[in-house]
């Protein structure tokens, strides 16, 4: 019982669906994860309209660092997709290049992100000062949990699980394409938050 | 407490509408019992019918089931008719038409671990203004103590009293957590929740002494948060009314 | 598991093979004998729970007696429960049963085990995902169980943990919280390994309308955890906030507990609490249903030995269900104030919800017409089930109309309802599934007179329970009462409740006949004599008994549809799904020697 | 996507680069509107409109959705489905 058994389609895709099991895997995950942010949004939209009044974002939060915050992000998506793409093209120095470039600009995102926590509590502004506060904390909180996730995720895949690539090429470059998926949902989870939290 | 009030079924019914949710009740029970008990005759009939034994074999051919069909068709119908004809006017009574605030006697229902302040407004018919920053123990309302519309507001703490064939509305709402205003012989439940005041109406038809429960688990107390309901003649009414009156002005600042 | 823990600094001077094999194993099928044996744990713990909380419910006020002066001063000083701990333990009796007990053998028992085997695969999709599903549900469990002993004890604000009550509940509550967020993720990635096998892992041959109707029903009910379960988990999330960072999620303003106004910021909603929790815990609902539908479709087909009647109409009811089941949360909020436009909106998708259970009932029954019914343990069980949940969900209308909804409303009708649903419902599908997968998982049969002993006194003092509830509720006794007798109407019933509280201690006795003959049966009874002692025709019959490593020595292919039992023109009267055409009948053999 | 071949994915690499060009034109759009103070109801529209064109664009080109395989478009459809249910969710509790 000791042996792996082999499981079908885990690396080739299926000839019906198309798709190998991790990458189904994922996508089913980005359903749930749809679901979890889609009831924290709908949170949001039902305390803000139940308030009396309403905080514009733009007035209590910084704009200028959360833009930074989002083009460090997209940037992120670009060089996650682009590492995926150098594996696809058989150069694994620059898919290296590309994921750590990923992994870099991620920490850079939770820096600034550390950087607004800190000014807010050096104000004494916590997520029990009001409602807007409590929302604003709750979902980048929650966000910046899974930016630390796909951190740890890629760290492994550029570091130890990279050696992989070597025995088995074709398993890696899906690892990496469900890695990236995910990224670019965290990515895209931002693109919304951001006008959400910062701009209305 | 009249005897003969509670049962092992439906308890006795004191409200104008309680007869529609009766009927709707014993009509359901009536459509779930035919149902069940025509299903159960089939049912041991098939078990005894087509049980293994000798020369018992199992056709492979699916029967042609029409009269299941039908008896589908006649949930779906039986349902629609209950939503539409039994539910839909008795909610829409209750939630919509509201009697006019002159003809009826309002209250204020104020839920709190683990009691029931009614709140009468007293001689000039207007309720004090509250606030939860004037919540005392000796002030259990919150009355501001400067409205003089609150200077003869009573607070009967677990007693409500009204007086019969005259609609009451009540305001309910709570201080803490969620309750839930349920008088059985009233056929009615209401959460309370914080944060809202809700209104609700009901007219009983017969006095009596009754049980105001709490339906929702509000904590340790839950079970002893227990109300008492008095209908009563508008004479007694009146004369309980006058009681607290005279105790809330005797003392002057007691709310 | 526990003595396991203790034994680890030996690990490494054992056969690498042990951890591997039997604690931290990938094999679904062990995967699956952990989930069972552990949720069958847990759904005794819970039982006990109840069982604890009926004394105080007949005999309310006395002590205990023999064990009450075991759970301290403070839960039961001189052997009478108090309040808050009753409490506790019908809060925790509710989260236990549902997801730590039924949810976690329906599906990651039984679907985890036999899912697999019954379209050919020879594990699930991903191993570890599903090895890690079983060990979160086990920390989840932990944390739960450990939280009795939080100071103020566990939570015990219903397993509905509704705010603000939750909001200021002791810690326990927390922890609660806390578990509840390891048993979400333990769904998430059961549920997703569920639905990729499903769709990646079948044979050659097997269609998706000639799967069992098991794997129909466990794939249908993984896309309500997937779906369903993370509005819960952000609610448990935002709940979590309240409690630890002090935000006002659920909160409004101007709370004043206990005479103290509540230092709150305020501006949160109560309701927003109820309408996420409920938009899980309806699909839940099917959760617990769905699994246990699939196991008594298998267990009629195989002892009526003809084809379920209506096989494709079933399926089309079962996903219309899944579907519904998302749209008909707030009829459990009836009362919460809601205006005219939205109740009609619920009675409407509750009255509509209804039909393709009545279907599928229907379909079962109408099974047995032409049938051979063959009376074995499962079969008993199984057509228990029927009735059990007709009364479950004939109980269910009431309470889905607003204008009855408004007497019945949180009375013990509620749970009398929702108990027939899941407990002579559900659990007995669940034991008609280990009466008839037990020969498959550990190749010897169950003793029958024992299982039988077992199925009548269950049946008599399970209805013994429920029963007296319709009426307790019909009374208009509110649920969630320490003690009734201080209404005048919930003294009028004392007798009922008395009545239901022995049946609940006679259950327990019930269940005696079934642990011994579980126990005795893994070990004593004789073997089968054939890989297929039901004469079954599903794939799971084709392995070796128990299954190795990996299931099937060669890869089958199928043939035809999963109920093919008494074809014109065959010997035997089945003909199982990986059969070719032109090969021999298999002969009917007797079960065991 | 995972049958791209080598050929394919250098051409695809191009359109990254203008789907982040976009993008990053995109986010300095909104970010230019929201200083302008339009009324909450178009600020709200406005905002929204341009998050959901980048996060299509991600979500088409970076997750390659413009390509994918059907099976992906029924799971994403029924959770769409149920996420406009929630989405609903802040409607039934106010009525």
């Amino acid at each position: 019982m000791s042996a792996e058994v082999e499981i079908p389609y885990a690396v080739k895709p299926h000839p019906v669906t198309g798709l190998f099991n991790g990458k189904f895997g994922i996508w089913l995950f980005l359903a749930s994860e749809v679901m979890l942010f889609g009831a924290l949004f709908s949170t949001y939209v039902l305390l803000r309209v139940g308030a009396e009044v309403w905080p514009h974002g733009y007035s209590l939060l910084n704009v200028p660092l959360a833009t930074l915050n989002t083009f460090v992000l997209i940037l992120s998506s670009v060089t996650m997709v682009m590492a995926w793409a150098s594996l696809k093209m058989d150069d694994f120095r620059k898919f290296r290049l590309n994921l750590g470039a990923t992994v870099l600009l991620a920490f850079v995102f939770l820096i600034v992100k550390a950087f607004e926590y800190g000014a807010k509590f050096e104000h004494h502004i916590h997520p029990a000062t009001n409602t807007f506060y409590a929302i604003y904390f709750t979902l980048t909180g929650l966000h910046g949990l899974h930016v630390i996730g796909g951190i740890l995720v890629n760290l492994y895949l550029l570091l130890p699980g990279s050696a992989m690539w070597r025995t088995e090429p074709e398993r890696f470059t899906n690892r990496i394409e469900c890695a990236g998926l995910y990224w670019h949902f965290v990515d895209l989870v931002w693109i919304f938050l951001f006008p959400v939290l910062y701009l209305l | 407490m009249s005897e003969t009030a509670y049962g092992w079924w439906l308890p006795m019914n004191v409200a104008t509408y309680g007869g529609e949710v009766d009927s709707l009740i014993n009509v359901i029970h009536w459509i779930m019992g035919i149902l069940f008990v025509g299903w159960g005759i089939f049912f041991f009939y098939c078990l005894i019918r087509f049980r293994r034994r000798e020369g018992q074999k199992a056709v492979y051919q699916p029967i042609h089931a029409r009269p299941a069909k039908y008896v589908e068709i006649g949930v779906i119908i039986a349902e629609a008719i209950l939503l539409l004809s039994f539910s839909m006017p008795v909610w829409a009574r209750f939630k919509g038409e509201f009697p006019a605030e002159k003809d009826a006697l309002v209250v204020r229902v104020v839920a709190e671990q683990f009691a029931w302040n009614v709140h009468y407004p007293g001689k000039d018919g207007k309720f004090g203004r509250t606030a939860p920053q004037f919540i005392s123990s000796s002030n259990l309302l919150g009355l501001d103590p400067d409205d003089p519309d609150g200077q003869d507001d009573i607070n009967a703490v677990n007693q409500l009293h009204f007086p019969v064939n005259k609609p009451v509305i009540v305001r309910l709402s709570t201080k803490d957590v969620i309750h839930s205003f349920k008088i059985p012989v009233m056929r009615l439940t209401q959460d309370t929740i914080p944060g809202t005041e809700i209104n609700i109406w009901f007219e009983a038809d017969k006095t009596g002494q009754f049980d105001l429960a709490c339906a929702q688990l509000c904590g340790l107390g839950h079970y002893r948060m227990r109300g008492a309901v008095s209908v009563d003649t508008p004479e007694a009414f009146a004369k309980w009314m006058e009681e607290r009156q005279s105790e809330v002005s005797g003392t002057g600042t007691e709310y | 598991m526990d003595e396991q823990h203790h034994e680890h600094h030996h690990e490494h001077h054992h056969e690498p093979g042990f951890w591997r094999k039997y604690v931290f194993s990938v094999d679904h099928k062990v995967i699956g004998i952990q989930y069972s044996l552990t949720s069958l744990l847990f759904l005794f713990f819970g039982f006990s729970l109840m069982m604890m909380m009926r004394w105080q419910l007949a005999y309310p006020g006395q002590p205990l007696p023999w064990i009450g002066r075991l759970f301290g001063e403070a839960n039961m000083p001189e052997g009478v429960m108090v309040p808050e701990f009753y409490n506790q333990l019908g809060a925790m009796h509710g989260t236990i049963m549902v997801f730590l007990g039924v949810v976690p053998l329906a599906v990651g028992g039984f679907g985890n085990y036999v899912l697999p085997l019954q379209i050919g695969a020879p594990d699930m999709a991903f191993p570890r995902i599903n090895m890690a599903s079983y060990w979160f549900l086990f920390v989840g469990g932990v944390v739960m169980l450990a939280s009795f002993f939080l100071p103020g004890g566990a939570a015990q604000s219903g397993w509905t943990s509704y705010s603000p009550l939750a909001n200021i509940a002791p810690v326990g509550q927390t922890a609660w919280l806390i578990g509840m967020i390891f048993l979400i993720t333990s769904s998430l990635l059961g549920s997703i390994n569920f639905i990729v096998t499903t769709v990646q892992l079948r044979v050659k041959g097997l269609s998706f309308f000639k799967l069992p109707f098991f794997v129909w029903a466990q794939f249908v009910t993984s896309f309500l955890l997937l779906l369903a379960f993370p509005p819960l988990e952000a609610a448990g999330v935002l709940q979590l906030m309240d409690r630890v960072a002090g935000t006002s999620f659920f909160l409004p303003s101007g709370l004043v507990v206990t005479g103290q106004p509540l230092e709150v910021s305020g501006g949160g909603n109560p309701l927003l609490w109820q309408h996420l929790f409920w938009f899980l815990a309806h699909p839940e609902v099917y959760v617990l249903i769905l699994p246990a539908l699939g196991i008594v479709a298998e267990v009629i087909a195989n002892n009526t030995r003809k084809p379920l009647w209506g096989y494709r109409t079933m399926v089309y009811s079962l996903i219309f269900l899944g579907f519904m089941s998302f749209v008909v949360w707030a009829h459990h909020m009836f009362m919460t104030g809601m205006g005219t436009a939205m109740s009609t909106f619920f009675q409407a998708t509750t009255m509509i919800i209804s039909v393709p259970s009545v279907i599928i009932l229907t379909a079962l029954a109408i099974s047995l017409w032409g049938a051979s019914i063959r009376f074995t343990v499962p079969m008993h069980f199984a057509l228990a089930f029927i009735p059990m949940f007709a009364i479950g969900g004939l109980t269910g209308l009431p309470l889905g109309l607003t204008a009855s909804d408004l007497h019945l409303h949180d009375t013990y009708y509620v749970i009398g309802h929702f108990h027939y649903v899941v407990a002579p419902g559900t659990i007995f599908a669940l034991f008609a599934g280990i009466y008839y997968w037990f020969p498959k998982v550990t190749g010897r049969m169950m003793n029958e007179k024992l299982g039988k002993l077992h199925f009548w006194l269950s049946l008599i003092f399970m209805n013994g329970v429920f029963m007296p509830m319709l009426f307790i509720g019909m009374a208009g006794v509110s649920r969630r009462l320490y003690d009734q007798t201080g209404y005048a109407h919930g003294a009028a019933v004392q007798d009922l409740t008395v009545l239901g509280s022995w049946s609940a201690w006679l259950l327990a006795v019930a269940q005696i006949p079934f642990i011994v003959n579980f126990l005795m049966s893994m070990r004593k009874r004789e073997k089968v004599r054939s890989d297929n002692p039901w004469e079954a025709t599903t794939l799971e019959w084709a392995t070796p008994t128990p299954p190795p490593h990996g299931n099937f020595l060669t890869a089958p292919q199928v043939y035809r549809g999963p109920y093919e039992y008494s074809v014109p023109g065959r010997t035997a009267d089945f003909w199982p799904q990986h059969l070719p055409e032109e090969a021999e009948s298999p002969q009917p053999r007797p079960a065991t020697t | 996507m995972n049958t791209a071949s080598a050929e394919e994915v250098r051409k695809h690499v191009r359109v990254y680069l203008m789907v982040f060009a976009a993008l990053a034109v995109l986010t300095a759009v909104t970010v230019m509107v929201s200083y302008f103070h339009l009324p909450v109801h178009t600020a709200v529209i406005v905002a929204l409109i341009i998050a959901s064109v980048k996060g299509s664009l991600v979500a088409g080109y970076f997750m390659h959705l413009i390509s994918e395989e059907k099976i992906i478009y029924w799971v994403l459809g029924l959770t769409g489905a149920f996420f406009i249910v929630l989405m609903l969710l802040p409607t039934f509790t106010s009525g």
